[in-house]
């Protein structure tokens, strides 16, 4: 496969009060970006457990965002910060591990920001079609 | 050290105060030291040890062996008491069925080490002072002892007994150690050559478990990858993930809690550094959150379920851990 | 094994025209578990509504995925559909294929592949969905207002007029608060008492209002509709159902070296005392510091000369418990202590005095009936110095960060009182900023320097030195003419900062009510809920959310009234069916999820549990209240062993997108 | 505007004078304050303007007490003090090695000077 044909695996998990309601917005301005990124809806930035990125990793996905209200503006009033806490701590991990720091981004994105998400989207994507295949994830143990 | 030792837990089950003691047992070498539990005078007097190989951390088996209803006398090394005071803190053990008795520890014997330096056949070996005489099929052998101290001894993060109701010996302090030193050249290197040296590392793993069953702060009551429904359990050759991933979820699961008492690397029968994941974790914490000392004090709040609302951005990570 | 329906909206061209709708039903119909699949122009009408009942009465759907406009558009209206053909209405997942597909791309094969994917995931999620019903609970049709200042009285009135019981607790023996101390308000100079006491008249006689006073809440327990909290009345060793307020005791009382606090300790009182003279309730206390018969047993003259006999030197505390369905916060605030600033010679002169203190010193009730004389030697001030921002705006240790809001307002109120009324004092106010923003405000300001010719100089005062001669000598900068001012004054007014009341913190952990550093409670959103606290149930009343003045807090006063009466309203809370719960099996009980909860939803129990030796064992698990419970999920993921999952995003549902979307 | 300047004395006082809310409190509270040309919270404004040059050009610098009256009562915790020491001290470094000696004293003191001013003058400029 050339990289021109490359078409990365994104997902992006979206919390449902400002992040969602954002992406809601890129689309009521027709805002485009790229297909690739495909969106799963959760309660709060907090919901999302280092697992479910794992997971992604697993599956195949090339690279995985996460949006949430930004800091203080959580519908939930704390959420947002446990996650910034836990993900900063996950993607320090994956890059100790020598996994590509790229693949991996934490973006506040308010309700009021469509153009703001659809920017985000369309620099993630070009950031992660420039990666290339997420291989390494996969291949940590596998010594060749 | 190890006659007081033995002294104050025959006078405690004597006098009632506590039923069962928790401590080191010799088996078959002198090297290969494990916890047990005594009941009787006669048993601490024939089987209870104390010397520079007894570097197994008591407080997991304490908190597999507890009985709420009796008390438990058990010996604790710095090491083994910060684990405890986490596992306090989480409410796995209930201090109140324990008489914790603080020991120091002057570093512990890596036989790992004497035996990466060729020597085979060993009979006995003993410490003393500075020296350790190696009793071999084949002659013997002495060390300085520095030399053949373990890794996480040689880094002693602290001499201190967070928690206790009596102390044998002086009570240390807090160290200042070069125990990040190993994590900073990692991190140095690029990210190739760190993908390099974990895919060395961990390649080796043969998921024998030994690291979660020996580390104090992995005791869930169904650990989630034994739990089907976690999504993340482990299955024959399913697939590669749960293999790949079970290092960075395992600690990323004990990040924040991990008193960094060395246990996981320590039991790796494939000497996978696996402490080198968690003092990320607490490299990380500490420089991104201030200073955090798991099991340094009951009740302390977790970084992980911790925040301040001037916290780094995850964004660090993408500049290189420089805000 | 579930029976899945899916169904395609076109929404007119919005989707069908750049997504290939029969494609994409014909793709989805061929996922696991799909059953049925169809696509229509608008499948919320209601052509298309009957198009999906009818579908799930004749294929006896177990869930349905509609692939349509923005979850946020009509998530609610398809759930009720789901429920009038007689399916959960938790069994429906919404496919977003307009607003994140159709909508952003051009080519029709992208987004037609991408809304397959969408819509595969849905239905990957919905196969895991299971029926949730929301869970009732009733609500106690009573309210508790906790302080009885302007905020707690407006509140409680309005929820009173609306028909239901309310209670004020006040730890004062009177219920008047801050309000019932000031002398005049800004900016119409009308004078508090005359319109504060009636109200307090009103809140006495209303039926549906009780007031515990010289009270405070001891302990509070339950959550939104059902709380149980506990009242601690102190003892004021005078009956309250015999006083009948005739003032003889005070009168007779041989103690009059005791403190006046309502008068802020600027002149004395008898140790048994009623606050002022329109309290209420209109009921003596006993002060026990003072009180001679209470500290030594010699005395007793208040007992003698009460001819109703309500004197009780043993009276104890009582605790009182009762149960509400609604808490309103109205504790108030204090000025700070001026200890840190020595500069203003505040411990070392009587004639430097705070804001309140002027207030007093002014009032008709005050220590000099009225008329404004130095507290030193009860001459007329000539010269008055006022500083502004006496630890407002003040990030060192003794200062407060915040802007104290109400100072700039009463400093005019108060240079343009003495200017009236005393023509020959001067007035210096020393000010950093000068904010009126409120209406009729600037005016105000301006009035007190046009008319009254009160000096503003833009500076602040650097050092207060009492002089031999009785003076205070004030050091100050003068910014505008860029020099340093020394004014000779006989008076030094110190605009104190304001900060909550010291009661405020241990109250907030009792209501798991959350605060903000400065102690002052945060609301659930800072700009549409700004009269509740994150915390279910708990509404916020005046300065104790934040910095305002009397209009603002009677207006957020009657705001809270209006959600309590909303929320005492309902017979039952129907409860978001989205929350936590744990698998006590796999709970440790290691308190992590606990320290998480932004509401207090989660509690813990010893369990017995039987062993697999048939041996059991006590262990402690977390519980959740689901009538608490919001649903963020922050537990789930602080959970080490998984024991905590989120109804409605389970962790398998969410790996089941995960899974479809990598697929 | 010298940036360069302003970049040194933000460094060296270790003040950021953005925190100033301008209320003028260090200048009200100023004892030397009629004895200079520029007082504190002018020193911090133009600090923040980068007019550095007419502060080192001036006397004012000389007239400072570094009593630190106007760095504990600072509402906002900006240390006016710190700046102008900074500014003396750039001044310095730009006469090179001219430094304070014992013997210019009796030439420039007079009975105005506060001793407390000899004193802090040679604990800085002595070296």
């Amino acid at each position: 496969m050339s990289m021109n044909e490359f078409k990365p695996k994104i997902v992006a998990f979206c919390c449902n009060w400002c992040s969602y309601a954002g992406a809601d917005l890129a689309g009521t301005n027709r805002l485009n970006y790229p297909a690739d990124v495909k969106i799963i809806r959760v309660p709060c930035s907090c919901r999302v457990n280092p697992l479910f990125i794992l997971r992604a990793f697993q599956r195949g996905a090339d690279g995985v965002i996460l949006c949430g209200c930004h800091p203080g503006d959580c519908h939930y009033t704390t959420g947002n910060y446990y996650a910034r806490r836990r993900m900063t701590l996950l993607f320090s991990m994956l890059d100790y591990l020598g996994i590509e720091k790229e693949r991996t981004r934490v973006e506040w994105v308010s309700a009021a920001e469509g153009a703001k998400f659809a920017t985000v989207m369309n620099d993630f994507v070009k950031t992660v079609t420039e990666l290339g295949e997420n291989k390494r994830l996969e291949d940590l143990r596998c010594k060749k | 050290m190890q006659e007081m030792m033995k002294k104050r837990a025959k006078e405690l089950l004597a006098s009632g105060e506590v039923t069962r003691v928790i401590g080191w047992k010799k088996n078959e070498f002198d090297y290969d030291i494990t916890p047990a539990v005594f009941t009787s005078a006669e048993e601490i007097d024939r089987d209870f040890i104390y010397d520079d190989f007894c570097g197994v951390n008591l407080s997991k088996f304490t908190f597999q062996h507890q009985k709420n209803d009796t008390k438990t006398l058990v010996f604790l090394k710095p090491c083994d008491s910060y684990s405890m005071t986490q596992l306090i803190t989480e409410h796995r053990v209930d201090r109140n069925a324990l008489y914790i008795i603080g020991v120091p520890s002057y570093g512990k014997i890596d036989v790992e080490k004497i035996k990466a330096d060729g020597v085979t056949g060993i009979l006995s070996i003993t410490s003393e002072g500075g020296d350790v005489h190696v009793h071999t099929l084949y002659g013997d052998k002495t060390y300085a002892k520095y030399e053949v101290t373990s890794e996480r001894c040689l880094n002693c993060k602290s001499k201190m007994h967070p928690t206790y109701d009596e102390l044998i010996g002086f009570e240390g302090e807090v160290m200042e150690t070069e125990r990040f030193d190993e994590v900073a050249k990692l991190e140095a290197m690029t990210p190739e050559e760190r993908f390099e040296f974990w895919r060395g590392e961990l390649s080796r793993c043969i998921r024998c478990n030994a690291c979660r069953n020996a580390c104090p702060a992995c005791t869930c009551e169904t650990c989630i990858f034994d739990n089907n429904d976690s999504g993340v359990a482990q299955k024959a050759a399913a697939d590669s993930f749960e293999e790949n991933m079970f290092h960075i979820i395992r600690a990323f699961h004990v990040a924040g809690r991990c008193t960094d008492c060395g246990e996981c690397s320590r039991v790796c029968p494939q000497h996978i550094p696996l402490h080198l994941l968690n003092r990320k974790f607490i490299s990380d914490i500490n420089k991104f959150y201030g200073d955090y000392q798991a099991g340094a004090e009951i009740g302390q709040r977790a970084p992980l379920v911790n925040f301040t609302k001037e916290d780094v951005e995850p964004d660090i990570v993408a500049k290189g851990g420089k805000a | 094994m579930q029976k899945i329906g899916v169904f395609v909206c076109h929404c007119g061209t919005n989707i069908a025209g750049t997504v290939d709708v029969k494609a994409v039903a014909e793709a989805l119909g061929k996922e696991p578990g799909v059953v049925f699949s169809a696509e229509y122009p608008y499948m919320c009408s209601e052509a298309g509504q009957n198009l999906i009942k009818n579908a799930i009465k004749d294929y006896g759907l177990t869930g349905i995925v509609v692939c349509s406009c923005s979850p946020r558009m009509h998530e609610a209206t398809f759930r009720k559909t789901a429920a009038a053909a007689g399916l959960n209405s938790y069994m429906v997942e919404i496919a977003n294929i307009r607003e994140q597909c159709s909508w952003i791309h051009k080519d029709i094969k992208v987004a037609t592949e991408k809304a397959i994917v969408l819509g595969r995931t849905a239905i990957a999620k919905v196969a895991l969905n299971t029926p949730l019903t929301a869970s009732s609970s009733p609500v106690v049709k009573r309210a508790l207002v906790i302080g009885g200042g302007i905020a707690g009285i407006q509140t409680a009135l309005d929820i009173a007029d609306a028909g239901y019981e309310v209670d004020i607790v006040e730890k004062e023996p009177t219920i008047g608060g801050k309000m019932a101390q000031i002398d005049k308000t800004f900016p119409t100079l009308d004078c508090a008492a005359c319109i504060l006491t009636p109200k307090m008249v009103d809140c006495a006689q209303n039926e549906k209002i009780h007031i515990y006073s010289y009270s405070e809440v001891e302990s509070v327990k339950g959550f939104v509709g059902n709380f149980t909290v506990s009242i601690k009345k102190k003892a004021r060793y005078v009956d309250e159902t015999k006083c009948t307020g005739c003032g003889l005791c005070t009168e007779k009382c041989p103690m009059k070296k005791t403190p006046n606090l309502f008068n802020l300790g600027l002149d004395n009182r008898s140790a048994i005392y009623i606050p002022f003279a329109q309290a209420i309730p209109k009921v003596a206390t006993i002060d026990a510091d003072y009180c001679n018969m209470l500290k030594n047993g010699k005395c007793g003259v208040c007992s003698k000369v009460c001819a109703a006999g309500a004197i009780d030197y043993k009276q104890k505390d009582q605790i009182i418990e009762e149960k509400y369905g609604a808490i309103v916060v109205a504790t108030g605030f204090n000025p700070i202590k001026l200890d840190g600033y020595d500069e203003f010679a505040y411990n070392e002169s009587p004639d430097v005095v705070t804001s309140l203190e002027l207030e007093r010193l002014m009032n008709a009730a005050g220590p000099n009936g009225g008329t404004l004389l130095r507290p030193s030697d009860k001459t007329h001030p000539k010269t008055i110095v006022f500083v502004q921002c006496v630890g407002s705006r003040d990030t060192t240790d003794c200062g407060k960060p915040y802007c104290s809001k109400i100072c700039c307002m009463y400093t005019a109120k108060h240079a343009m009182l003495i200017r009236d009324k005393y023509p020959d004092t001067e007035v210096y106010v020393f000010y950093i900023d000068v904010r009126t923003p409120g209406k009729n405000f600037d005016e105000f300001y301006r009035r007190a320097v046009e008319e009254y010719g009160v000096h503003y100089i833009k500076g602040m005062v650097g050092k207060v030195m009492p002089q031999p001669d009785g003076k205070l000598l004030v050091r100050a900068a003068d910014l505008i003419m860029n020099e340093q001012v020394m004014i000779n004054a006989d008076m030094v007014v110190l605009a104190a900062a304001i900060e909550p009341d010291k009661t405020a913190r241990p109250l907030a952990t009792m209501l798991t009510a959350s605060m903000d550093t400065n102690d002052f409670f945060t609301e659930a959103h800072p700009k549409l809920r700004p009269v509740e606290s994150p915390t279910a149930g708990i509404f916020l009343s005046g300065v104790c959310q934040g910095p305002k003045d009397i209009p603002e807090t009677v207006a957020q006063a009657s705001a809270a009234a209006a959600k309590v009466i909303g929320l005492l309203a309902k017979d039952k809370l129907l409860s978001n069916p989205c929350v936590a719960h744990s698998d006590e099996n796999l709970c440790n009980g290691c308190s992590s999820c606990e320290r998480v909860c932004p509401y207090g939803a989660i509690s813990y129990v010893d369990k017995e549990f039987r062993m697999p030796d048939r041996t059991t064992k006590i262990r402690r698990v977390a519980s959740v209240n689901a009538a608490v419970c919001q649903g963020c999920g922050a537990c789930t993921v602080a959970c080490p062993s998984g024991a905590m999952d989120l109804s409605g995003f389970s962790n398998k549902q969410i790996m089941a997108e995960v899974d479809a979307i990598c697929r | 505007m010298n940036n360069n300047l302003k970049e040194e004395i933000i460094r060296t006082s270790g003040v950021n004078v953005l925190k100033c809310m301008r209320c003028g409190k260090c200048s009200g509270t100023c004892p030397s304050y009629g004895e200079m040309e520029y007082h504190p919270h002018q020193f911090v404004y133009m600090v923040e303007k980068g007019e550095i040059d007419k502060l080192m050009d001036s006397p004012s610098i000389y007239k400072c007490l570094s009593c630190f009256a106007c760095v504990e009562r600072c509402p906002r915790g900006v240390e006016p003090a710190k700046i102008v020491e900074a500014v003396r001290l750039a001044a310095t470094r730009r006469q090179g090695g001219n430094h304070l000696t014992a013997e210019e004293i009796p030439c420039i003191v007079d009975d105005d000077t506060p001793g407390q001013l000899l004193v802090s003058a040679f604990r800085k400029y002595k070296k």
